[in-house]
């Protein structure tokens, strides 16, 4: 590998890191967004039989 | 399903990139960054264009959902601008040996845009919601588009007297299969752009929609 | 269109009526300016170009009028007066136009001062420079009348208006300093105008939005 | 001459003002009230053209150099003498024989021997008294008024009670005010926010 065909493959990787990044951001955000939605339908079930 | 067809387009692009390309006669293989390079920079300019035509709706139809989608564009936007950035200064550090160079125009463009739209979150986050947020996010981002041609043109224009131009590629003339290769790596990355937009999209609306759900339970 | 333009008449001497009372706007940007320039002196090694002094001079003059700027909104926001402008039936690009008439005085006011200054401090100054200095006047203050406007509804109001008002000026020191420099001003001043009549035009529009709230 | 229909407004995520309905035809008189931060100069704003409204509809049947509004600001630069305040709304909302008129506006309301002086050194009780002349300046159709008693003295007020009488038939009024028995006489309809 030349020091230019490095570079290059240093650049993939670099968007393909930051996709993955996105992925794992957006991964933790759908897992809050899940644990919020179970709180709400609690909050919700104790509302109705309360 | 648009997140299929990205994932489909970008493995037929890098696929294309590394076996189907001819190896570029002067600059070598650093040739292959062009095909993620260049791309890169034309989504982030669709993606501020889109943030832009997202704005002007909000002004002019006043549409609910608009001023939401244009933050998410713009948003995606600055990520893209900013992998430009670094791709680019890769390929200056191939082709030319320096990490940064103020010759190459498109990277210098970006630098500005990048300071422009990250002074666009700053104003976001500095303006309570509602809708004087969503008009001043909105006129600043049409402030953007403009702002776009006019700094390219004087980009170009500083160049004859900051230092001339000693070494900048003219776009290399692209042999029809490299061209091939660069329009499904524009396509991949418009759709990879696409799909990151609309589930970051989907994400906010889902925010959204359970702060309502919270205040009509509690 | 006179009425228009008699709204204007009105706004603009309400605020040059009240930088005269007040004084707090003009004096802090001709010290601001003049030390700068001093600043500057000191910055440059010895053997430096002239044409860097020229540069400097533009950083001088874009950092002043941030400061006019940043003050362009103040009394309407303490006091909340902005309100008793939006009441009234003017149309809301008049009170754009009358601040940017305003803040582009004490500009000149400062210049008139600055210019002078830097002659004896460094180099002489040609009829392009001036001309560049006269044309980039406008296309700040029109596009920073609207940023100052954004920046006072926000809540980091002296943070806020640099970051937004920088990268729009990069095209105006650019314009301004091509035009100071090089042998042949014409295209730089021709792209100055062009900036100041494009985003006069988009600053005019936009402004009715940045105030209602 | 003021319709809302399912009227909303949010600050935030701070619902401020939900589904309200309101309908005051032209010469009514509406008096708010409610404790304070309860939207009552939410509305007045929304009313007055100072706020968008977040949900819903409103209509005023207004243009807008035919609204007088009095908020808890006095709305004038305290630079600025008394008379140049007035000459300045005066010219923006072009009022004729506008000398006459701020003239007679400051002597109604005692403000004429302090006429040249900066409102800067004019007590709180005196701002309103000149805001009320900014707001009876051009001779409103529609009077938007937020409390418009507070830090007057007695005499003050009783100046603004001959003023509302003497505009009550030929005016509409939106009062928001905590003591409603005061002006109660004249406002036939009322809303209370809760």
């Amino acid at each position: 590998m030349s020091v230019s065909e490095k570079y290059v493959a240093a650049a993939y990787l670099v968007v393909f890191a930051f996709v993955v990044v996105y992925l794992a951001i957006m991964a933790l955000k759908l897992t809050r967004l899940e644990r919020e939605v179970g709180e709400l339908t609690e909050l919700a079930r104790r509302r109705m039989n309360g | 399903m648009l997140a299929a067809l990205a994932a489909g387009l970008l493995c037929a692009a890098i696929a294309l990139i590394f076996f189907y390309a001819p190896v570029d006669a002067d600059q070598g293989l650093s040739q292959k960054i062009f095909y993620f390079h260049v791309p890169i920079a034309f989504t982030a300019y669709a993606c501020f264009g889109w943030g832009a035509w997202k704005a002007l709706l909000v002004l002019w139809k006043r549409k609910p959902g608009a001023d939401q989608e244009s933050y998410v564009a713009i948003h995606q936007g600055v990520i893209f601008g900013a992998l430009t950035l670094i791709t680019g200064s890769i390929w200056a550090k191939i082709s030319w040996g320096v990490w940064w160079t103020w010759s190459e125009r498109q990277l210098v463009l970006f630098l500005v845009l990048f300071l422009f739209y990250c002074a666009y979150f700053m104003l976001r986050f500095s303006v309570e919601p509602g809708p004087q947020r969503e008009n001043l996010c909105a006129v600043y981002a049409l402030f953007g588009v403009v702002l776009i041609p006019v700094s390219f043109l004087a980009i170009r224009l500083a160049e004859n007297f900051i230092h001339p131009t000693v070494f900048t590629s003219r776009g290399p003339q692209m042999a029809t299969s490299q061209f091939a290769t660069f329009c499904v790596a524009l396509a991949a990355m418009i759709a990879l752009a696409g799909t990151l937009y609309r589930v970051e999209l989907l994400g906010k609306r889902l925010d959204a929609r359970l702060r309502e759900l919270r205040e009509l339970l509690t | 269109m006179t009425a228009y333009l008699a709204d204007v008449a009105t706004l603009a001497r309400k605020d040059l009526r009240l930088e005269l009372r007040t004084r707090n706007t003009v004096p802090a940007m001709l010290l601001f300016v003049v030390a700068a320039l001093v600043v500057f002196h000191f910055a440059l090694p010895a053997g430096s170009s002239e044409l860097a002094a020229k540069g400097l001079l533009w950083v001088a003059i874009v950092f002043t009028a941030l400061l006019g700027l940043t003050r362009a909104f103040v009394a309407e926001r303490e006091q909340r007066l902005i309100d008793g402008l939006l009441l009234a039936p003017c149309d809301r690009s008049a009170i754009w136009l009358a601040k940017s008439v305003a803040v582009l005085g004490f500009l000149v006011v400062a210049e008139v001062v600055a210019l002078p200054a830097f002659a004896l401090f460094f180099s002489g100054i040609d009829g392009a420079t001036v001309a560049g200095v006269a044309l980039a006047d406008l296309g700040i203050c029109a596009v920073g009348t609207v940023l100052a406007a954004m920046a006072v509804a926000g809540r980091a109001r002296e943070l806020l208006l640099p970051l937004l008002f920088l990268p729009l000026a990069i095209p105006v020191v650019v314009g301004g300093v091509g035009a100071s420099v090089t042998g042949h001003p014409g295209r730089y001043l021709g792209f100055l105008a062009l900036y100041d009549a494009v985003f006069a035009i988009i600053s005019w529009a936009s402004f009715e939005y940045v105030v209602t709230e | 001459m003021i319709r809302a229909r399912r009227l909303g407004r949010t600050f935030g995520t701070k619902h401020v003002i939900r589904g309200l309905e309101l309908d005051v035809p032209r010469g009514g008189f509406l008096l708010v009230t409610g404790p304070n931060g309860s939207g009552k100069t939410t509305l007045l704003r929304l009313v007055a053209g100072l706020l968008v409204p977040t949900a819903g509809e409103l209509e005023v049947a207004v243009p807008r150099d035919r609204v007088g509004y009095l908020g808890h600001e006095p709305l004038v630069y305290r630079e600025l003498t008394a008379l140049e305040n007035l000459d300045l709304y005066g010219r923006l909302y072009r009022v004729p024989e506008r000398r006459e008129r701020i003239g007679m506006l400051l002597e109604r309301f005692g403000l004429w021997e302090a006429r040249n002086q900066w409102a800067d050194s004019f007590s709180r009780g005196m701002l309103q008294r000149l805001a009320l002349c900014r707001t009876l300046l051009h001779d409103p159709d529609l009077l938007v008024l937020d409390e418009p008693f507070s830090a007057l003295d007695e005499e003050g007020a009783a100046l603004l009670d001959r003023q509302l009488a003497e505009l009550r038939p030929r005016a509409t009024f939106l009062l928001a005010t905590h003591d409603p028995e005061r002006v109660s006489p004249l406002a036939p309809d009322r809303l209370a926010f809760a």
